[in-house]
């Protein structure tokens, strides 16, 4: 058996870029592991540009020829490509993130992100927030870890007002906030006035002061707009925590890898999601949203509220 | 359908349709004087993109709008000046150069964007905000539609019936149609043709660079690479199907951002047509516009032709 | 001193002008990579690596070049003939998605069958795509730079209802904008055992010599080039004018086609809403940089193939931005341009 | 009449163009009241010395006295501020813009302000006076070539000119035009006008007060109008005599070659452009057309030749119908065009004499090897073409755009004069050549007629039509409004017939 490890050192490879907040939440995530020392190891990352499709197997390859690196972390879709190395680098460990991957087992881990549980939370409340009684949310491109949260937060809403209007639509872009822009003052105009935005841009929200509340998405930008009440947040740090565990294991302990199969995510109870501070910001909906949104996330933190979870393509309704 | 007649919502499609027009209108008038002036410019898309980034960079370091802008325009003008200097003074092919432009345009945007992510991801500032215009904004639903949007916008509506007037009622106007047709006519009149082109170029893609300010400071409320989306191409192509008249280009550009706003208004209907449907409509519907009216070209007889006087 | 113009080349003026513009190229990347604050030295050693440091990286910067020298050639057709479209983009994907379509039809079939009859759909849909631009131009007067935009737009949106909808993989994943996993029977085979040399590269190589010859040597390549000149003249001395922009468009289509499918067949192995983009507008510049010559897109697009892959090196040992490629592009396009336009002239003493 | 002293002379005016002395030494006086011709072959220099008259060239040495002053034009300006105006060799006009946008164009007059109400008022004195009628607010493409020339006149005039330089102005224009045009000159040079024109035809150079006969950029000579003849006018400019041409052969005529039976055809707006056109022409036999340009002649050859489809009519060409077939089909039947441009419809600009020798023959088996174009095959038949029609070019693979016109028309030549082994149309194959190369042109045409090929000539030049004619149709407004004989009819009839005035009696209707 040799000695416990020391050094961890991380290659990371990102599909968006740090400005976005699947990657950035995740970045940031990883500074505040690398500075907790898990086991006490030292933990460095080298993270890449922004890469797609082929490109990504040659950066990896590139990575894990150079035996300079613990772990190969993809953070998008990249199963095609690391089915191609995996077997290749039987000691390397390769995570993949996110919806669009298949399961590869082995030396491969896939971590799945779901920010439903905050979403629907945030749905309730947006449920007693509408004056209007229509909630709208408008998304980049469809997947299943964008469904999930876009019909939480409608479920939410829905569970304390059956009768609510729900609109969503797609822009089909990573890069338009000026379409995302278009597209959420069509809703508002349709009476959205509680707007769920993954299009990362709140210029709308600025617009219509008097009416719209917007809470954003997967990290707290409440300073980009007055506007923002809240969001739901992508805290990575368990994840990140589960698989240096792994690796540890694996490295100190001789355990085989085992990636998972099935998806895999850390909940909101452990600590993979939450909700963003309210930053007093409470005022911007009536006190009765507030109170039933504290009460449902009482009733899920005692473990009496089962949120579910749809991942079905969200429709207006 | 009915949702869609519903007031509200059809005021919206008007006000949607004005505010996402805003760049495109700024951009095609600038780029209706260059190329009424002969130059077959297609870096529309790299001056929009260019100025956007200075826009971006300028309102994050500086904090002030008019310095952003003015900034924009600047970067526009300069991404003139070198148009300028490729087609005018060295005289090669309009339509390489353009594209020449949009991809140093799109990689050097993107490649300061990735090696400065610090200033580049901290953005929060204030854009162009709505106006309402007093009286004229609580006219019942024009007011609505008109007089509440964004300096830009106001400043793109005015500047239609001055380009007109520039165009048509000006000597400089008129000099700078007859660049266009056939420079020689001011060449053989002792005029020298090249620093007016130069001039032309600077100011129209000046003008192109408000458009891109536009799409961040009035739009969004931060850059992101290839902002601009395809808009700069949208402008050429507001120009060739508007037959290169002042008013077929305008049209164009309203008819395509009605297009888009009612796309994207539809999306709230809950319509039983994939999403991608509506999202394709507006070039589906432009293409068959195309198709239905055919009419003689108002191409400036020099467009794009490289001979160009000294 | 006085600036004339040349009245024919000369051999050892053009060498110098070009020399100085690869050498201000160089330049430009130093400033850039200095920018960016990587440490120059080592940046360009590893981009010099990844480009062609080892069998593998040229290997993988000759599968990266490939569809770039395709959508190029069928850039290099169009152009050549005066026909300025910008639809490379969408028939690539047309060219993808058709040969798609064509092995969901064939699954099950022995995989030499079923590769062939993929590869000739791609090609049918390359060339439906050419011939609506065509149709577009003559029957309708439209513009083909004009009708080339809009079915970029409205294919990018078919193909991603279709990869969302129609094609969707059921997998791993509920949802996601992609299809399934090509079977591995039906991949593109590999010409030798390094990374993925598909056969696509070879004909790619096919290409080249074709159109090369095509243009030089063939009646229907002096059409195209005398129709780029002055189309007036050509269709009076009794050459279908519109058969001709048809012909045209279809085999640049069918050439483009060629990229998508080798791209989805050879190297993804399945269909994204991204895995394609951007292929037909690199391919304009790569010609563009290539003089328009079919041999001169060739090593353009071994060049820009080699640069690409020494980038993402760069990237991951400097950390230098991949960008730095696409700027290097332009900035590349614009001094060659300007080169091309001084070799015309010689400086002279008053 | 009294010459006064000169308001502008060029003294020692040479120029270069790399190689080329475009200009050597040139020295011209040009008096107030005169009209002073430069006439010379075609680059002898004529437009050269115009532009650095007009300030567009600088001299490389000499220099340029107005009212006995030295100036130094740095471009035109400085030329029109001195009173020099200038008609181009080519219209240089903006066709998408009106008259009156033309004329003020580049001019300082109205302010920045586009205020046309003066302009307007000093125009329409200046067409009085001259006596033109054009209406201003007209788009320029709507007006008749002759129309456009009184369009570069007025620019001209409307700043002021002392001194009009007029640069071949009557090679578009017809006779009538020609004529009227001469008339406004005699006005202008009555108010005091210099005039200086420049033109290929002796029967104009004749009316000038002075003549300068220019050869390869040198003067060779100047004479009083009164003293010069045509013979001495024509030894000074082509150094020697000008091979006597032929006379019309007598062969009589063989079987019919082109039966053209109501033609129709309509403009880009509908408008009927060749109305109900019937004609028929033999073999071994020269039919000409006369006709102002823009009555229908070009949609008539175009229609002869496949290149336009007529809305009705039959066409039997040789012994096949061919209407609605294309124009390869009249190729293979044996029509070969000579197009009015040759630059825009006859050649490809960057393609080399070889390559321009084989357009529309590029795919013939005769010059082809399988699927290949034979370069050796296409090297040969170019050569002989070089030879046979004498193309001065350095060699075959030289660019067609950087011929001469003269040498390019005769590319064109070569190539359609193969092509046409049974009908060949020429539409102005001689318009702005020199005596030398119209002198070629005419004899490769009778040539052709003698070999027994129908020839339909189109022509605005009356002259040349009765030199070679057997048969004058006459076009106007689309129709062929009567069928002469030029051995029986007057030339004035031709051009009254030319401008809608019906045939007078002499008319013979063939
Ligand atoms: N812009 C130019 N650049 C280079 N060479 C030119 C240019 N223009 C004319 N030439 C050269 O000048 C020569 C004669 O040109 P030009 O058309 O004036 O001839 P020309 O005297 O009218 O001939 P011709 O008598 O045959 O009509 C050509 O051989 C050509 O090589
Ligand atoms: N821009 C030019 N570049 C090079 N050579 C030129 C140029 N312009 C004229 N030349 C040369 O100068 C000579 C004189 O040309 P110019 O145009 O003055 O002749 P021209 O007498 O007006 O002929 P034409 O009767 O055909 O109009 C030509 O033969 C040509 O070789
Ligand atoms: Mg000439
Ligand atoms: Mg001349």
């Amino acid at each position: 058996q040799a000695d416990p490890p020391k050094q961890l050192r991380i290659a990371v490879i990102i599909g968006n870029g740090p400005e976005s907040a699947w990657d950035g939440t995740f970045l940031e995530a990883l500074e505040r592991v690398k500075k907790a020392k898990p086991h006490d190891l030292t933990i460095t990352t080298k993270v890449s540009d922004p890469l797609w499709g082929n490109d990504v197997e040659s950066a990896m390859r590139l990575y894990a020829q150079s035996g300079q690196f613990d772990i190969i972390w993809g953070h998008s879709t990249y199963s095609d490509q690391i089915a191609q190395l995996k077997d290749e680098f039987p000691d390397l460990m390769f995570v993949m993130t996110g919806s669009g991957n298949a399961p590869l087992g082995g030396n491969v881990y896939w971590n799945y992100k779901r920010v439903h549980e905050p979403a629907y939370l945030l749905g309730v409340l947006a449920g007693h927030a509408t004056t209007s009684g229509v909630v709208g949310s408008v998304g980049t491109l469809p997947a299943d870890d964008v469904n999930d949260e876009i019909n939480a937060f409608f479920a939410g809403a829905r569970s304390v007002n059956p009768g609510i209007v729900t609109k969503v639509a797609f822009i089909q872009s990573w890069y338009d906030p000026a379409k995302a822009a278009e597209y959420m003052n069509s809703q508002i105009a349709a009476g959205v006035d509680v707007m769920f935005s993954l299009v990362d841009n709140f210029s709308p929200c600025d617009e219509h002061k008097e009416t719209v509340v917007c809470i954003g998405n997967f990290r707290d930008d409440w300073q980009r707009s007055p506007r923002i009440l809240s969001a739901p947040l992508a805290l990575w740090d368990p994840d990140i925590e589960r698989l240096v565990d792994v690796w540890y294991d694996h490295e100190a302990n001789g355990t085989p890898y085992a990636g998972n199969t099935q998806m895999l995510w850390s909940t909101m109870a452990e600590g993979g999601a939450a909700v963003a501070s309210f930053h007093g910001r409470e005022s911007l909906v009536p006190a009765k949203a507030i109170a039933a949104f504290e009460a449902a996330k009482a009733a899920y933190d005692a473990g009496k509220l089962q949120i579910p979870l749809d991942v079905s393509l969200p429709v207006s309704k | 359908m009915d949702a869609l007649l519903d007031n509200a919502l059809l005021i919206s499609v008007f006000v949607t349709m004005l505010r996402s027009a805003t760049p495109l209108l700024l951009s095609s008038i600038g780029e209706l004087a260059i190329q009424r002036a002969g130059i077959w410019n297609l870096g529309v898309e790299g001056t929009m993109l260019s100025a956007a980034f200075a826009a971006y960079a300028v309102v994050v370091a500086t904090g002030s709008l008019p310095l952003a802008t003015v900034a924009a325009v600047l970067v526009g003008a300069l991404v003139g000046a070198l148009t300028s200097m490729l087609t005018v003074a060295l005289k090669l092919d309009q339509f390489v150069t353009g594209l020449a432009i949009n991809l140093v345009a799109s990689g050097l945007t993107l490649y300061l964007f990735r090696s400065n992510h610090a200033v580049f991801s901290a953005g929060n500032f204030t854009g162009f905000a709505p106006v309402a215009v007093p009286f004229l904004a609580d006219i019942p639903v024009i007011g609505r539609i008109f007089f509440q949007q964004r300096l830009p916008t106001y400043l793109a509506l005015a500047l239609i019936p001055l380009a007109w007037f520039f165009l048509h009622r000006t000597r400089q106007g008129l000099e700078l149609r007859v660049l266009g047709e056939n420079p020689k006519v001011l060449q053989t009149r002792g005029i020298a043709v090249a620093p007016r082109l130069w001039l032309i170029i600077v100011a129209g893609s000046g003008l192109t660079g408000l458009g891109g300010a536009f799409l961040v400071l009035g739009l969004s409320d931060r850059f992101i690479p290839e902002i601009t989306a395809g808009r700069g191409w949208l402008v050429v192509v507001a120009l060739v199907a508007g037959n290169w008249s002042l008013f077929g280009t305008i049209t164009a550009v309203f008819a395509f951002a009605a297009l888009q706003a009612i796309a994207s208004h539809a999306q709230v209907l809950n319509l039983p047509v994939p999403y991608q449907f509506l999202l394709a409509l507006p070039y589906i519907a432009s293409l068959a516009t195309l198709m239905i009216f055919r009419s003689r070209s108002g191409q400036p007889a020099h467009l794009g032709l490289r001979d160009i006087g000294k | 001193m006085r600036i004339i113009t040349r009245s024919g080349p000369s051999v050892t003026w053009s060498i110098a002008v070009y020399g100085a513009a690869a050498v201000v190229g160089l330049l430009m990347t130093i400033v850039l990579i200095s920018i960016s604050g990587a440490p120059v030295g080592a940046s360009l050693v590893a981009l010099g690596q990844g480009a062609a440091g080892s069998p593998a990286s040229i290997a993988s910067s000759v599968v990266k070049a490939t569809p770039l020298i395709l959508t190029g050639l069928a850039t290099c057709v169009t152009y050549r003939a005066g026909l300025w479209t910008v639809g490379q983009e969408s028939q690539v994907v047309a060219g993808a998605a058709a040969a798609w379509q064509m092995s969901l039809w064939t699954t099950g079939m022995a995989p030499v069958v079923v590769i062939v009859l993929c590869v000739l759909a791609a090609l049918a849909g390359g060339a439906a795509l050419g011939a609506l631009v065509a149709w577009f131009r003559t029957r309708f007067g439209i513009s083909e730079i004009v009708s080339s935009m809009m079915l970029n737009y409205i294919v990018f949106f078919a193909l991603a209802w279709l990869i969302s909808g129609p094609w969707m993989a059921s997998g791993g994943t509920a949802s996601y904008q992609q299809t399934g996993l090509l079977e591995r029977a039906y991949w593109l085979p590999n010409i030798v055992d390094v990374g993925k040399m598909h056969i696509g590269v070879v004909l790619a190589l096919i290409v080249v010599i074709w159109l090369q010859v095509l243009l030089k040597r063939m009646p229907l390549g002096y059409e195209i080039r005398a129709m780029g000149f002055n189309a007036t003249a050509l269709s009076q001395r009794g050459v279908d004018k519109r058969r001709l922009v048809l012909t045209v468009m279809v085999i640049s289509g069918v050439i483009a086609a060629l990229a998508g499918v080798g791209e989805v067949f050879g190297v993804s192995h399945r269909l994204t809403g991204d895995n394609l983009s951007g292929m037909g507008f690199d391919g304009i510049i790569i010609a563009l940089i290539g003089g328009l010559s079919p041999l001169g897109t060739l090593v353009a697009g071994l060049f820009f193939g080699a640069l690409h892959n020494g980038s993402l090196f760069m990237n991951v040992i400097t950390g230098v931005p991949t960008a730095l490629v696409t700027a290097i592009q332009g900035v590349v396009l614009i001094l060659f341009l300007i080169a091309g336009a001084v070799r015309r002239y010689r400086i002279e003493r008053a | 009449m009294t010459l006064h002293r000169p308001v502008l002379r060029a003294v020692g005016l040479t120029k270069r163009f790399g190689s080329v002395v475009a200009n050597d030494d040139v020295s011209l006086d040009v008096a107030a009241g005169e009209l002073h011709c430069l006439f010379g072959e075609n680059g002898a220099g004529k437009s050269t010395l115009s532009a650095m008259l007009h300030g567009e060239l600088q001299p490389d040495a000499g220099h340029i006295e107005v009212d006995g002053r030295r100036t130094d034009f740095r471009s035109p300006a400085d030329a029109i501020a001195e009173g020099i105006g200038m008609v181009h060799q080519h219209f240089v006009l903006a066709r998408a813009l009106t008259v009156i946008e033309n004329i003020v164009a580049g001019t300082s007059r109205s302010g920045w302000r586009l205020g046309l109400t003066e302009a307007r008022e000093r125009l329409s004195r200046l067409c009085g006076d001259l006596g033109i009628a054009i209406e201003l607010d007209a788009p320029l493409w709507q007006l008749s070539v002759g129309e456009q020339q009184w369009v570069e006149i007025l620019k001209a005039l409307y700043l002021d000119a002392r001194v009009l330089i007029l640069d071949e102005p009557t090679a578009v224009l017809t006779p009538q035009e020609s004529g009227k045009l001469f008339g406004m000159i005699g006005k202008m040079r009555d108010r005091g006008l210099a005039v200086v024109i420049v033109t290929h035809k002796l029967r104009e150079v004749l009316q000038a007060d002075t003549i300068t006969v220019l050869r390869r950029g040198r003067k060779v000579g100047t004479l009083d109008g009164r003293d010069a003849t045509v013979e001495s006018l024509t030894r000074l400019m082509i150094g020697g005599d000008l091979a006597s041409s032929p006379a019309r052969s007598s062969n009589s005529p063989g079987r019919v070659a082109v039966q053209a039976t109501g033609l129709m055809a309509k403009g880009s707006w509908g408008e009927t452009i060749v109305d109900d056109v019937s004609l028929m022409v033999r073999s071994g036999e020269i039919f000409g057309i006369a006709g102002v340009a823009g009555n229908g002649q070009k949609p008539l050859l175009e229609m002869l030749a496949g290149i336009r489809e007529p809305e009705s009519g039959s066409l039997l060409i040789g012994d096949r119908q061919l209407e609605g077939l294309s124009a390869a089909d009249f190729m293979r039947a044996g029509v070969g065009i000579i197009p009015e441009d040759r630059y825009a419809e006859g050649l490809v600009g960057p393609f080399s004499i070889a390559e321009n020798i084989i357009l529309g023959r590029h795919r013939s088996k005769d010059l082809c090897r399988g699927l290949f174009i034979a370069g050796d095959r296409v090297v040969a038949k170019a050569e002989e073409a070089m030879r046979r029609y004498s193309i001065a070019a350095p060699a075959i693979n030289t660019p067609v755009s950087r011929l001469s016109g003269g040498n390019a028309q005769k590319v064109v030549l070569a190539r359609e004069l193969d092509q046409a082994s049974v009908l060949l149309l020429a539409n102005q194959p001689t318009r702005g050549l020199d005596i030398g190369v119209v002198a070629t042109v005419h004899e490769e045409l009778r040539r052709k007629r003698d070999e027994g090929v129908a020839v339909i000539l189109v022509s605005e030049d009356i002259d040349d039509l009765f030199d070679l004619c057997d048969r004058i149709g006459v076009m106007f407004a689309g129709r062929i409004v009567g069928i002469v004989s030029p051995e029986t009819t007057s030339r004035d009839i031709v051009g009254s017939m030319m401008v809608g005035r019906a045939p007078a009696g002499g008319a013979t209707c063939a």
